[in-house]
């Protein structure tokens, strides 16, 4: 089993994000445009990892929500990058759930014209490899 | 040689000058060494051919000191080295008159010796009037040639040019004999390895006597007193009892004279090991070209030192790890 | 008298370096000079003279005396090993070995210099007589045979053959360590030698420093060629360097000096050049001020206060060497002569 | 070059400061606690001009595998125009020393000012870093001096 | 063979703690040299310094080691403690164990150790260390200040007042600086202009004062008491002798189109002008980029209406060249461009303004006459939305590292007034945090929360986008409840970060004063010396070293007087007696050291010397001790060794070099 201590340090190493460096200004929060429906707000995923609490942040809806936009990474003043730390939490648990992974060929038929490109884009960012 | 002796006279009778500086002639046909004219009479054994390679320029500092005016033969590089001790006020103009004397290559018998030449009685094409191309050497085993060019000074492959850069008059003519490239040497060393350049000057140096006679004959190296005679850093070895010594006198030696060095290849030239000292000089010669524009000293007198001087874009040290 | 062929030389080299050290002429990047022998080495013995003489064998141009340690404050001395094994300097020149007498007569007297005194006596001496002597060569002005050099072995070059003779006890023992790969020379040998010398003596007699009169250069010449105005002419084009001094094969002269290796001082000693202007510096300066002083001190001693001092015995040997290197191409011949002329003038 | 051989290996480096900026620059260092390897000793100069090629190599002879100058940012210097000359000197003086077959970043100038403590900190680092790989300075140096 | 004393200071626990400090001294002790050691808590201390004292007394020493804190810290100390015991002051130097080695490793053995060497190369130095004595420089009693806002005029005038003289060079066509463009000030709501004012008419009424407006400095040489500079009077095209300030001037002016400096470009002024009605001196000057006399080369209205005669097309760029004993640098701030805040819509709205332009905006001479409006429609906004931290506190290079400090200040001041004179705009500040540390700073943000109902939400605002009916959407997040927030505002004001006004980085560079990397001007000491640079007879004042307020910069430019008057009152300077100095018996008299000296300190003369019993005459470098500051690019330039440094000799540093490669 993995202790949150490990994966807090997994996080930090996947993002790359320091999250000392965070000041507590909610710039994050205030630009998602996801905000609403997120559980744990991105402000507080840098406090979530902090505390070493990663079950509940791999838990929580906000993982789902978030549309990998990167606002929150743009926007950041002290280049803390929430939407990194949500993106790392995300592949620690598809990590956890082992190779899902969607072949190529399967991709055509999955795709629905109404999905925006952007979610596309962003989720072969996600997805990759 | 006739017309320099004529000229020479001439010039101590009307008293512009009261001796003149020159070359005499030795008793081995290849060693004239630089001599004080003052009367007729001395002129007999007076000469001027491919063997007189010494730099007089150097011998001025202590002509300066003299009463009245000195006569001096130049050949064009050697006007490089007096404009830089002028610049330096290690010499004085006013003590000097100057004949810019041509010059056809200089030789050198270590090459000659090196061709398996040896037992010389006497040597035939050397002089500055003559056409030939080739050397003809009388020795105790027999007759033997080689050719002008492969017998000249390194240094004259790579002639900054028949320019005098200072003098009163000019006499004789001079040739074209550059024909190689003066950096090429310095290229290929700094196209190799590590170890291989350490190699190469560990070889090199590990010759060396510490006889001096490359920084005596220097003209750049003018100093009363050369720091690694003082005791000023604790640096006065005479000898080399550790490779490290040789390379810690070479390099500063170089470093004590870039900027100033005119590239005369005096060194080379009498360096009794035949270490290839100008590679030193010239090193820092084609870095201060590539680094901070082309600078030849001696050429201007009034141009400012690339060590006396800077810009605030000069490349930071750091170029010679990141450069190709 | 023993022989060996050229091709066998390097065995022969092996066997002698595999007992003791060996010094020879070996050409590193274009000069020749004496080095200690491995096989790596590019042994040249066509080339008449080393840049340097093989003085150094004996007398290195820098050697240690002792070392000074300290602990805290407490310094203590640790004096350097004298030479105690023996070594073999294979090479040598008639001149350079009558250079090594010279050296004799003022390290080997009272006080007895303890450091070359070691060497002279682990070392074993080969020399070669001079196949080809050059036009720089006087030797024979100081009575001098280079045909016929008188060491612990005398050697010839002569055609494919090395020929080796053994003159002294050392050189007995030597020659007896390299047995098998010597063989006797025979009669054709013996006759091989004889002809080598004979055009060798026939050479020297063509050269044209050969019959350079020393006439009135003895040490009853001092005042007379102390005061000489000839001096302040003939030193001019000196550049003050020490390349005569450092070629040369009898120059004694030494510097003493201390080295700080951080962990101990070196007192170590070095050739120095009585043509550099702080020889002999002292706290009150120098007792010769003047280059022309400098070098009139080098030629006057070997010419003048060194026979005056050695039952005639010049401190010259003919070499030649500073004829070849002098950078203003001076030398001691130049000033014999010019005093001749002067001389002759009268 | 192994890891292992690097971590007993304790290089000798000397570091040549300039009293204005640099040497200042080290001080903040020292009291922002941001600390680097022991191995740096610090030689305070009036300015990064004063510094001879001599010290440097005086340096090497003596066992010192790294040497390095620290002095104000061009334009910064406390006397005007000292440290663009230094730059001038060390430059040729690192060429020569590469062109004999001296180890690249055995020697190094780097520009710190009085703020800078983290900088100075952090090149130290990463100078006795570069210095650990490079191993100890076997082409400079006096035999004599080898203990 | 010096005697030498080697003090150990244990620091409290700042160097005991991870140097062996007993062992150290026990080592030290052994070194030849060394015939005392010892250790003590605090060397600095009045007890530390008497035993240096009694050490020199009893055992005769004649030079001092004391292993301690940096030297730029203690050395001054030291010195003057062993000079009281009568010795040279010279004789001591100074191993830092503290800065360069305590401070910085943890493990007890290596510091040990580390200190231990750094005693052995102090002690090698002093070994060689010879006497030595100041010489001294003459103080030019006049003290020049670098810009003309409240900082100069303050620093100005309290230098006046002990009575030297003083000039103040202004870069704009009047003194005033930002100050001038303020409304109102905090914590007491002030109005700016009507206490800048009277202290701008003390500054050009006192005849103590010369100010150079529309100047600039060009070029500094010379050093701490003795500085030359070179001011460039730039054309201002009109006599300030003949120009009664009358005004016609501008009002006839037919180019009137050129953005308003003072208003921040918010409105517009004539090409002559003078850029505020107080202006001092009340002198227009024509902005030749907009005259068309210039330009187009016909107009020519304002000579012919001035009745004085003082508009002079021809008039040229002007150098004053002047001495100063002192100078101050008082170039103060500026705002940030908001150029890569393009979530903050501020060059896409009109209505998207800085504090600064607000200011201007509330002011009864600004560009809507002091009404607040908006300045896209005019409108009188109903809701306004200030955000705080704009490019302050920022990690990346959009903004600054540092907090500006003054914007919690002002931004409640804006909300209270703006509360107070139109109580139906709703006011809301985004913040991350209100810092109001000083007197009455709290209160002040207190009331404008709890008196003026500004309503104060923690969390930084993430964007504010133009809608469509014309207003701003702002979104944000309020941390404390939880919520996410996108609210319509009429109006945002943007709390920009402030930085060193950018000619500040030309100015240190002529002034060889260090910068760091925000460039602020570096002060001597952070903490001991805040107004004085590290350039001896360079003094700060106000923003150009840190973000400060009006009463902040008043007292450091105070402080920076006192500095200047206390160099000024000098009749003498002692000077750094670490010349260089040339052995003429090695000197070749090359002029190599002459080519690369900044001070012109190094000439040559023609003199006999007897070099080991030869007598010549021989060219011979000889320097200035006066001017030779001791750097030391002499030394290195020389080949032969002749030129030298004292206190920092070549073998002084090799000495150094050998005891630490040892």
């Amino acid at each position: 089993m993995i202790t949150g201590k490990k994966q807090a340090e997994l996080i930090k190493e996947i993002s790359g994000v320091n999250p000392l460096k965070c000041m507590k200004c909610g710039k994050c929060s205030a630009t998602c445009p996801s905000y609403n429906e997120m559980d744990i707000k991105p402000h507080q995923f840098v406090s979530y990892v902090l505390n070493e609490d990663i079950e509940a942040l791999m838990q929580s809806e906000s993982l789902w929500k978030c549309l990998s936009c990167f606002a929150c990474v743009e926007r950041c003043p002290r280049d803390v990058k929430p939407g990194k730390l949500i993106d790392a939490a995300r592949q620690l648990l598809i990590r956890q759930r082992g190779q899902e992974y969607l072949s190529p060929d399967e991709v055509p038929e999955l795709l629905d014209p109404e999905i925006p490109q952007q979610l596309l884009v962003s989720a072969f960012r996600r997805y990759r490899r | 040689m006739q017309e320099l002796i004529k000229r020479a006279k001439e010039l101590l009778a009307d008293g512009t000058v009261v001796r003149v500086l020159g070359w005499k002639a030795g008793d081995l046909p290849y060693n004239p060494e630089p001599a004080y004219f003052a009367k007729d009479t001395d002129f007999a054994d007076f000469v001027y051919n491919g063997f007189c390679g010494a730099n007089l320029s150097k011998y001025m500092i202590e002509a300066s000191k003299m009463e009245g005016k000195t006569l001096v033969f130049l050949k064009p590089c050697d006007t490089y080295s007096f404009n830089q001790l002028l610049k330096e006020h290690r010499v004085e103009r006013e003590k000097a008159y100057i004949i810019g004397v041509g010059c056809k290559g200089k030789l050198d018998i270590e090459k000659i010796k090196a061709l398996g030449i040896k037992g010389i009685q006497s040597i035939s094409g050397a002089e500055l009037t003559d056409e030939a191309e080739t050397l003809t050497v009388q020795t105790l085993y027999g007759e033997k040639t080689c050719a002008y060019k492969d017998a000249m000074l390194e240094r004259c492959h790579v002639c900054k040019g028949k320019e005098h850069k200072i003098y009163d008059e000019l006499l004789l003519t001079s040739r074209d004999t550059t024909d190689a490239d003066r950096f090429a040497e310095v290229a290929r060393i700094e196209g190799l390895s590590p170890e291989e350049k350490f190699a190469f000057f560990q070889k090199e140096l590990g010759k060396c006597i510490r006889c001096n006679a490359c920084r005596n004959v220097c003209p750049a190296c003018s100093c009363r007193k050369c720091v690694f005679d003082s005791n000023k850093f604790d640096s006065s070895q005479k000898a080399n009892a550790d490779s490290f010594e040789e390379k810690m006198f070479h390099i500063i030696r170089a470093f004590h004279v870039a900027g100033r060095c005119t590239d005369c290849g005096e060194c080379s030239r009498v360096c009794p090991q035949g270490i290839p000292l100008h590679l030193f000089n010239r090193k820092f010669i084609k870095d201060i070209d590539e680094f901070y524009g082309e600078y030849q000293a001696g050429e201007d007198v009034d141009a400012d030192a690339p060590l006396t001087s800077f810009t605030f874009e000069d490349v930071e040290p750091s170029v010679v790890s990141t450069r190709s | 008298m023993l022989k060996i062929e050229k091709e066998k030389l390097p065995e022969l080299f092996a066997k002698i370096a595999a007992g003791q050290e060996l010094y020879l002429p070996v050409n590193i990047s274009g000069q020749v000079n004496f080095a200690a022998w491995d096989e790596e080495v590019q042994v040249d013995l066509t080339t008449l003279k080393s840049v340097k003489s093989p003085k150094d064998a004996f007398f290195p141009q820098s050697e240690n005396l002792y070392t000074c340690k300290r602990e805290g404050k407490k310094i203590t001395i640790e004096p350097e090993e004298l030479k105690n094994q023996s070594f073999v300097v294979f090479g040598m020149k008639a001149c350079d070995v009558q250079g090594l007498k010279v050296l004799d007569q003022v390290f080997l007297s009272d006080p007895v210099d303890t450091f070359y005194a070691a060497r002279r006596e682990h070392g074993v001496i080969v020399a070669l007589a001079c196949h080809e002597p050059e036009e720089t060569c006087f030797c024979k002005v100081f009575g001098i045979d280079c045909a016929e050099p008188a060491a612990d072995v005398a050697a010839w070059m002569a055609g494919e053959e090395l020929f080796f003779k053994p003159l002294t006890e050392k050189g007995e023992a030597l020659t007896k360590s390299l047995e098998g790969l010597l063989t006797p020379a025979g009669e054709a040998g013996e006759q091989a030698v004889e002809e080598e010398k004979a055009a060798i003596r026939a050479i020297v007699e063509k050269l044209p420093y050969s019959n350079l009169s020393l006439e009135g250069w003895n040490g009853d010449a001092l005042t007379e060629k102390f005061d000489s105005p000839l001096w302040e002419e003939l030193y001019k084009p000196c550049l003050a360097c020490g390349t005569c001094t450092f070629v040369c094969p009898t120059c004694q002269c030494y510097d003493i000096k201390d080295y700080n290796t951080g962990h101990g001082v070196q007192r170590y000693r070095c050739w120095d050049s009585c043509m550099y202007s702080d020889f002999t510096m002292m706290a009150h300066g120098n007792n010769r001020t003047s280059q022309m002083q400098r070098f009139r001190q080098r030629f006057m001693h070997k010419l003048v206060y060194f026979p005056a001092n050695n039952d005639g015995m010049y401190s010259c040997v003919g070499c030649g060497r500073c004829v070849e290197k002098c950078p203003a191409a001076l030398n001691i011949v130049k000033v014999i002569k010019s005093f001749q002329k002067q001389g002759g003038e009268k | 070059m192994s890891i292992e051989t690097n971590e007993t290996f304790r290089p000798k480096i000397v570091a040549f400061c300039c009293n204005w900026c640099s040497y200042a620059g080290a001080d903040l260092a020292g009291s922002s606690r941001l600390s680097y390897p022991a191995d740096v000793k610090i030689i305070r100069v009036p300015c990064s001009c004063r510094v001879n090629p001599m010290f440097i190599l005086r340096a090497f002879e003596k066992g010192a595998d790294g040497v390095i100058l620290c002095g104000c940012h061009p334009g910064d210097c406390h006397y005007s125009t000292g440290n663009y000359y230094a730059r001038r000197r060390m430059t040729l003086l690192f060429s020569m020393l590469d062109y004999i077959g001296v180890e690249n970043g055995r020697t190094r100038v780097e520009w710190v000012s009085a703020a800078e403590g983290v900088k100075f900190s952090a090149t130290m680092n990463e100078f006795v870093e570069k210095i650990r790989s490079l191993g100890k300075n076997v082409r400079l140096g006096d035999l004599r001096c080898r203990s | 063979m010096q005697r030498i004393g080697v003090f150990v200071c244990h620091c409290g626990s700042n160097i005991a703690a991870t140097v062996d400090v007993e062992k150290v001294v026990e080592i030290i002790r052994q070194e030849p040299g060394v015939v005392h050691a010892e250790d003590y808590q605090y060397m600095c201390s009045e007890v530390g310094q008497a035993k240096i004292a009694d050490a020199i007394h009893e055992k005769g020493l004649t030079g001092i080691v004391v292993c301690s804190c940096s030297p730029r810290m203690h050395e001054t100390t030291f010195r003057k403690a062993a000079e009281r015991a009568g010795l040279n002051p010279y004789m001591v130097e100074i191993a830092n164990i503290r800065e360069h080695c305590s401070w910085i490793h943890k493990d007890v053995e290596e510091a040990t150790k580390k200190a231990v060497i750094l005693a052995r190369a102090a002690i090698a130095k002093v070994n060689l260390n010879a006497p030595l004595k100041p010489g001294e420089s003459r103080v030019t009693k006049r003290a020049l200040i670098i810009g003309g806002g409240i900082a100069g005029i303050q620093t100005a005038l309290d230098i006046a007042d002990a009575g030297y003289e003083v000039d103040i060079v202004e870069k704009t066509p009047s003194i005033g600086g930002r100050m001038s463009q303020l409304d109102k000030t905090f914590p007491t709501l002030d109005c700016s202009a009507c206490i800048l004012t009277p202290k701008m008419v003390e500054a050009s009424a006192h005849e103590k004062i010369t100010i150079y407006t529309y100047s600039e400095v060009e070029k500094v040489t010379g050093f701490v008491g003795d500085f030359t500079v070179d001011i460039r009077k730039k054309a201002r095209s009109v006599d300030m002798d003949k120009c009664t300030g009358c005004g016609v001037c501008q009002e006839k002016c037919p180019s009137k189109k050129a953005p308003s400096e003072f208003n921040r470009g918010l409105s517009n002024r004539s090409a002559i002008y003078t850029p505020f009605a107080q202006a001092i001196p009340n002198v227009p000057v024509i902005d030749r980029e907009h005259c068309l006399k210039f330009q187009k080369g016909k107009c020519g209205v304002c000579a012919k209406v001035c009745q004085a005669g003082a508009i002079d097309y021809e008039q040229k760029d002007e150098i004053v060249t002047e001495k100063y004993g002192a100078i101050v640098v008082a170039t103060g701030f500026d705002v940030i461009k908001l150029d890569n805040y393009d979530e903050y819509a501020y060059s896409q709205s009109k209505d998207v303004i800085t504090s600064l332009e607000l200011e201007r905006i509330m002011n009864a001479a600004g560009p809507t006459k002091g009404h607040l409006e908006r300045l896209s429609d005019g409108k009188a906004p109903r809701e306004m939305v200030f955000i705080q931290c704009v490019g302050s506190r920022c990690a990346d290079d959009r903004g600054k590292s540092y907090c500006s400090k003054i914007c919690c200040m002002y931004t409640a001041k804006h909300a209270m007034l703006i509360r107070d004179k139109y109580p139906d705009v709703n006011v809301t500040v985004f913040y991350i945090d209100v810092r109001t540390p000083g007197k009455n700073f709290d209160e002040f943000y207190r009331r404008a929360v709890e008196d003026f109902g500004v309503n104060y939400i923690k969390g930084q605002v993430g964007k504010v986008a133009p809608q469509p009916n014309g207003r701003l959407l702002v979104q944000a997040s309020d941390l404390l409840d939880n919520r996410q927030i996108k609210m319509e505002a009429d109006m945002v004001v943007l709390a920009a970060a402030i930085e060193p006004n950018p000619d500040v980085r030309k100015i240190a560079t002529m002034l060889t004063a260090s910068i760091d990397t925000n460039n602020f001007l570096t002060e001597a000491h952070a903490k001991l010396r805040p107004v004085e640079s590290p350039t001896a007879g360079v003094f700060l004042s106000g923003v150009c070293q840190g973000p400060k307020d009006i009463p902040e910069t008043v007292a450091q430019a105070g402080a920076a007087a006192v500095k200047a008057i206390g160099l000024l009152a000098k009749d003498k300077l002692l000077t750094n007696p670490c010349t260089a100095h040339s052995d003429e018996l090695l000197c070749n008299g090359c002029s190599t050291c002459a080519n690369v000296c900044p001070y012109g300190a190094i000439t040559y003369e023609v003199r006999q010397v007897n070099d080991h019993g030869i007598r010549e005459d021989r060219r011979l470098a000889v320097v200035n001790e006066a001017l030779c500051q001791g750097c030391g690019a002499c030394t290195v330039a020389c080949p032969s060794g002749a030129m030298d440094l004292k206190g920092f000799s070549n073998r002084q540093i090799l000495a150094e070099v050998d005891a630490i490669c040892q």
